[in-house]
């Protein structure tokens, strides 16, 4: 992008160019996170309204309501910002900023398709999760500052239920990291490219089981019902957000939403194939296959090197690719939400000492289990979904080698899809001879 | 236009000075605040600057780690203790002239034997060629997994046996201090368990044990004061229903 | 000057010894024992920076620690986060026993 | 005297002990109903102390009626209970008529079975309703209210009015019911049966519900008759009693010829009594007892609400029949002016929240020298205190909302 920028403005390498396409992914992140949200509350009114037998906003913006969020948004805007006397007024302010701060950041690292990220992060899977628990640091201090005993309730629920849960939440994602040999997201999604029996939720039993119990620490994690006990609003009035109005109390819910996404765009990436849609319907058009994926290729930027007009220097298939792989993991994503609200529309909210029974009786030992199962079913060399479907994936293999003291890393193998006989041994011959190790404990299909 | 021409290296130094400047400078608000709960908040950003800086110096796993262990768990835990003991009296406590006296003449003193270390050696000064930084660093956090299980990566091509022995896995702190943890954690339950456990029953939770236990108590009451509940089909004695008529 | 030069290890140990100072001062000042414990994070923070820089292949290509750096740093986090729970401990028994939390009453041993 | 026997488990002690908090829980609060005021002692989560405080609804009904006359107080009734107003007319009515010997035409008996059994239905939806939303858990609260509406729409259809019906008066009703009133009535009931599973599969057998409700506020049979509990509160811990069968002869003699179960579990078996009511085709299945459940807990007076709506729609179906057999007058209201006697005379009915009781006493004139009322929900809510010891402050809504307390009839 950067390179992109720089060619258009005919500058060699300059900070513009860094700079601009800096600005640009943070306002597309942007739109992600405000749009979304105006798109997320939306649905939770639609849904939540044909849950219940009734239609929801109907009026705003034409047929469906579309606007209503909109028309809310400025009507908080328009409220009074009220502080409470005892708030400490520091905090008080400063809390909602925190948590919109930490759920944008976390998105920096999310890829929404092969090569669509912020920011190439190599440990994506955990920066996510790590920037998206400093949330818990808004609903604190929020909760604290408010001077309301109700807010410190919520303030302190909300802490020993996001530590607690964020311990299974770790040991789930673990899996996929295990399975693919690596931590960055892209990798990770390409992976599970081709057709849906890729997807790691079908490689086995255990994978499946790690994807529910994932889904239900995350659910957990960014406080949904009927985790929410945090905002519990039959009981804490409204918890750590009672004292606030106007638009600091809808930044809350932007973060809210947002993380719901991120979440559940997570959950797609690690278990549902990411922006890979169930048919590889870019490799049977011919757009993009299977083989130039890996977004370390230079071959493989939508704004080819050399330069020329825009257009020119398009390269369309995979530009039409990439979208598609955004639109699939946005579609992916919102259907995580959704079952976020559908869940939240059906069921009684648990009490704190269920949800942490919850936690440390079920989630952590089932986690421990779709650990350790898995890593069996990989150590065993057992038959995973698409050695059934006898489809090829795409391998990522990592070997470090000693004559590579520079950068200790080398990626070997990584643009070519090889029967997994071939690799292993290969592997396996390189290991002898080079004093190698492989790393990675990829299998292909056509077992 | 030529500034905007010139390629600019600067990105390391830029955003390290970002990152230094607000871990510090939070470092200070932690220090001169005499709000605990600020303090805690502070003490946040300071260390969230630091994994910052961690992903500056090529570290991302550590400073993944930072982020989600150390700002999203203990800190959390910490800002826990902070709420459970954060009373009136508490929150804002005054430090005696004396002591800051006393620590600043410490800590300044301290500060310039580090500073003259860090800044005294040639080798750590010398300016490196960061243009090629993203490059360099470490890819995946895969050769710190398999170092603390014994195998050294970056080792492996080295010939020289004293070299290799030097640098040797980690499995064994890696075992001890896996062992810790579970000593801290049945530590930390035991120091926050309860102390005198109520009469056995194989109900699950306290409360539903006093419940039972009240009707248990009752029931004897009731027997006593010759209370009769009634159900349909049997004689009726209720003392709520003295007409007893039935349908 | 920092822009114009490159930014090299003694730097990040600059940041380092900063941190460490600051929370060395911070035990010694604070007299909230929770203030205290957030003191000895800081110092902890303070080292680890010294192991990152230290191990660091971007800020030194030849003749860095290596992973033992990037090892040591994390056996520093998880150790701070067992070290938490149990100073945490204590310091809730400390206010369950005294009802304060200031560090100068707990004299009881002062012979 | 036992305590000294067993260990008290109400003595816990913790070795992280936090700072008492006295927390004012409503008067404007999501879960008090209204405006009930709750004053918590909290050690953390856990309540160790809970004291109703009332009286911010006190509209001095009792004092207006000593000055009005009896059939001008009626539409305070209506505000007493006001989620079940039929059944405070019906209560004030029979009152009055034990005071005049007045004795109901036959049609209007059935009238009267009808619109109270409709009010029981309508109440305890938004019992239910409430209920799940005290619980977190909103949608069965619109589905409550969905079905309160088609009810509603039949009592405005009868009065003209939805809340506040002013529909039973001393001496009958209003009026009669309109033309093809009975025939909207049972297609409502035809309706109305799909839906009960519905808010089973919703609440009653969901497992979180039960796991929120199953052991919580457990309450004996003694505690119950000890505290003057009365309606589901008192038989959701076992006790059979219901006005309506062991009532004054005015009052049961109402429900003659109906047949109805009164739901109350066994308590020495714990079993509720066999459903022997046709259910669109099939008998009617309850739900299992969840295996978590004690006789009394909160579970135990939902799933009594939840039983009852089932034995009001039997009821209302046979009073349907036997009003339609009928014809002829429904009783004629008393005069707006009619004299009382020189007597007193009380009188309790079964209303949705328990027994409802109104006394009344006249000297000679049209106004009455006193008038009183016995709410059931003053006594309900007194237990609260009891149950609310050493639970957590989420069991304060799940207990408080099982007993189903309307504050306008408390503070009245």
């Amino acid at each position: 992008m950067a390179d992109f920028v720089n060619h258009i403005l005919t500058l060699e390498d300059s900070w513009i160019g860094y700079i601009v396409a800096a600005l640009v992914a943070a306002v597309l992140i942007l739109h992600v996170v405000a749009v979304g949200a105006l798109l997320f509350i939306w649905m939770e009114r639609k849904i939540s309204g044909r849950i219940q037998d009734r239609l929801g906003p109907t009026r705003v913006g034409g047929k469906f309501g579309w606007l209503q969020t909109l028309a809310d948004g400025i009507k908080l805007i328009a409220k009074e910002d009220v502080t409470p006397d005892l708030a400490d007024k520091f905090l008080f302010k400063i809390a909602p900023y925190v948590g919109l701060a930490a759920s944008y950041a976390a998105f920096i690292a999310l890829p929404f398709a092969d090569g669509v990220v912020g920011q190439h992060v190599n440990t994506a899977v955990f920066f996510v999760l790590a920037v998206l628990g400093l949330e818990v640091f808004s609903v604190i201090l929020a909760g604290y500052s408010s001077g309301s005993k109700w807010s410190l309730f919520g303030a302190m629920r909300e802490a020993a239920q996001v530590v607690s849960y964020e311990v299974p939440l770790g040991m789930c994602v673990v899996v996929p990291v295990m399975i693919c040999g690596t931590m960055n997201l892209t990798t990770i999604a390409n992976m599970q490219a081709g057709f849906f029996t890729n997807w790691l939720v079908f490689n086995d039993p255990f994978t499946f089981l790690t994807a529910i119990v994932y889904f239900t620490c995350a659910t957990a994690g960014v406080n949904r019902a009927p985790f929410d006990l945090a905002e519990a609003e039959s009981e804490l009035v409204a918890g750590f957000h009672t004292e606030y109005s106007g638009l600091r109390w809808s930044l809350f819910f932007m973060a809210e939403y947002s993380s719901m996404f991120i979440v559940a765009a997570l959950a797609s990436i690690l278990f549902f194939g990411g922006s890979h849609g169930p048919i590889p319907i870019a490799d049977v058009l011919g757009l993009l296959s299977l083989d130039n994926l890996g977004s370390s290729d230079p071959a493989f930027h939508v704004f080819n090197e050399d330069g020329g007009g825009f257009f020119a220097s398009l390269n369309l298939e995979i530009a039409i690719a990439r979208f598609l792989g955004v639109a699939n993991l946005l579609l992916k994503g919102t259907i995580g939400v959704t079952v976020m609200m559908w869940v939240r529309w059906s069921f009684p909210r648990l009490r704190i000492d269920q949800v942490m029974t919850m936690c440390l009786k079920y989630c952590v030992p089932l986690a421990a289990v779709g650990f350790l199962g898995a890593t069996a079913w990989q150590a065993l060399d057992l038959p995973t979904g698409n050695s059934l479907m006898n489809s090829p994936r795409y391998s990522h293999h990592e070997l470090w080698t000693a004559d590579d003291s520079e950068s200790a890393v080398e990626e070997a193998s990584s643009n070519e899809v090889q029967t997994p006989h071939e690799d292993d041994t290969h592997a396996a011959a390189k290991a002898v001879k080079l004093k190698t190790v492989p790393v990675s404990v990829v299998k292909g299909g056509g077992r | 236009m030529d500034l905007f021409a010139v390629a600019w290296p600067y990105w390391h130094q830029f955003f390290f000075i970002i990152f230094a400047a607000t871990a510090v400078g939070f470092g200070f608000g932690v220090l001169l605040s005499k709000n605990v709960v600020r303090m805690a908040f502070y003490l946040v950003l300071s260390l969230g600057s630091t994994a910052g800086l961690f992903f500056l110096a090529g570290a991302e796993f550590v400073g993944a780690m930072q982020l989600m262990i150390y700002v999203g768990g203990t800190l959390v835990l910490l800002i826990f203790g902070v709420m459970l003991t954060a009373q009136k009296d508490f929150i804002n406590m005054d430090t005696h002239t004396q002591d800051w006296i006393l620590a600043t003449i410490v800590g300044g003193s301290l500060l310039m034997v580090l500073l003259f270390a860090a800044f005294g050696a040639e080798d750590w000064n010398t300016p490196q060629d960061l243009t090629d930084a993203k490059v360099e660093a470490t890819k995946e956090a895969t050769p710190l997994g398999l170092a603390l299980t014994g195998i050294r990566v970056d080792t492996l091509g080295e010939t020289d046996d004293a070299v290799q022995g030097g640098k040797a896995g980690y499995l064994m702190p890696f075992i001890i201090v896996s062992v810790h943890l579970l000593v801290v954690l049945i530590g930390a339950a035991y120091m926050a368990r309860t102390k005198k456990l109520s009469h056995a029953t194989n109900d699950k939770s306290s409360r539903a044990k006093l419940m039972l236990f009240k009707m248990e108590h009752e029931a004897e009451l009731l027997e006593e004061e010759t209370y009769v509940v009634t159900h349909r089909g049997q004689s009726a004695l209720n003392p709520l229903d003295p007409q007893d008529d039935e349908n | 000057m920092l822009l114009i030069g490159t930014v090299s290890v003694s730097w990040y140990l600059a940041v380092g010894a900063v941190l460490f100072v600051l929370g060395a001062v911070c035990m010694a000042t604070k007299r909230n024992l929770l203030g205290v414990l957030m003191g000895v994070e800081l110092v902890l923070n303070g080292a680890n920076m010294n192991f990152i820089a230290f191990g660091s292949k971007v800020l030194r290509p030849q003749g860095s620690l290596g992973l033992d750096g990037q090892l040591i740093a994390l056996f520093v986090i998880v150790l701070a986060a067992a070290e938490a729970a149990v100073a945490l401990a204590i310091a809730l028994n400390f206010y369950n026993n005294h009802n304060t939390v200031d560090v100068d009453r707990a004299n009881e041993l002062n012979g | 005297m036992a305590s000294s026997k067993i260990d008290d488990p109400r003595v816990i002690e913790f070795d992280v002990r936090t700072d008492e908090m006295l927390i004012n829980m409503g008067p404007q609060h999501p879960s008090t109903h209204g405006v009930l005021r709750l004053v918590l002692r909290t050690d953390g989560e856990v309540v160790s102390d809970v004291e109703p405080h009332i009286g911010y609804l006190h509209r001095c009904a009792e004092k207006i009626g000593e000055n009005l006359t009896a059939r001008q107080w009626i539409p305070y009734t209506d505000r007493m209970d006001y989620l079940a107003a039929m059944n405070m007319n019906l209560g004030w009515s029979l009152v009055i008529e034990k005071m005049l010997e007045y004795d109901l035409p036959e049609r209007g008996r059935h009238l009267r079975v009808i619109i109270s059994e409709m009010g029981r239905i309508a109440s305890h939806l938004v019992a239910m309703g409430t209920y799940g939303l005290d619980l977190g858990s909103f949608t069965p609260f619109l589905y409550g209210f969905r079905e309160r509406e088609k009810i509603l729409n039949l009592f405005e259809e009868a009065c003209g009015a939805r809340l506040t019906y002013s529909y039973l008066t001393p001496g009958g009703a209003t009026a009669d019911l309109p033309a093809d009133w009975t025939g909207k009535c049972r297609q409502f009931l035809a309706e109305f049966k799909e839906v009960i599973p519905e808010l089973h599969t919703l609440l009653t057998t969901n497992s979180i519900f039960v796991s929120r409700t199953a052991g919580i506020g457990v309450m004996s049979a003694k505690m119950a008759i000890d505290y003057g509990c009365t309606g589901p509160v008192l038989r959701g811990s076992g006790v059979y009693h219901d006005l309506r069968f062991h009532g004054e002869e005015r009052y049961t003699e109402m429900y003659d010829g109906y047949v109805f179960d009164v739901i109350c579990a066994d308590p020495a078996t714990g079993k509720y009594p066999e459903s022997n009511y046709e259910f669109h085709g099939d008998s009617l299945d309850y739900p299992e007892i969840p295996r978590q459940a004690v006789l009394g807990d909160c579970w135990h007076r939902f799933y009594v609400r939840m039983l009852e709506v089932v034995q009001s729609v039997r009821l209302v179906e046979q009073a349907i029949e036997k009003y339609e057999a009928t014809s002829g007058d429904w009783g004629t209201p008393i005069k707006l002016v009619q004299k009382l006697p020189v007597k007193e005379a009380y009188m309790e009915t079964e209303a949705p929240r328990g027994q409802m009781g109104f006394y009344v006493v006249g000297n000679g004139d049209s106004i009455p020298w006193r008038v009183r009322a016995r709410s059931s929900s003053f006594c309900n809510l007194s237990v609260t205190a009891p149950l609310c010891q050493g639970i957590l402050l989420a069991d304060i809504p799940a207990i408080v909302g099982s007993l189903d307390v309307v504050m306008g009839e408390i503070d009245r």
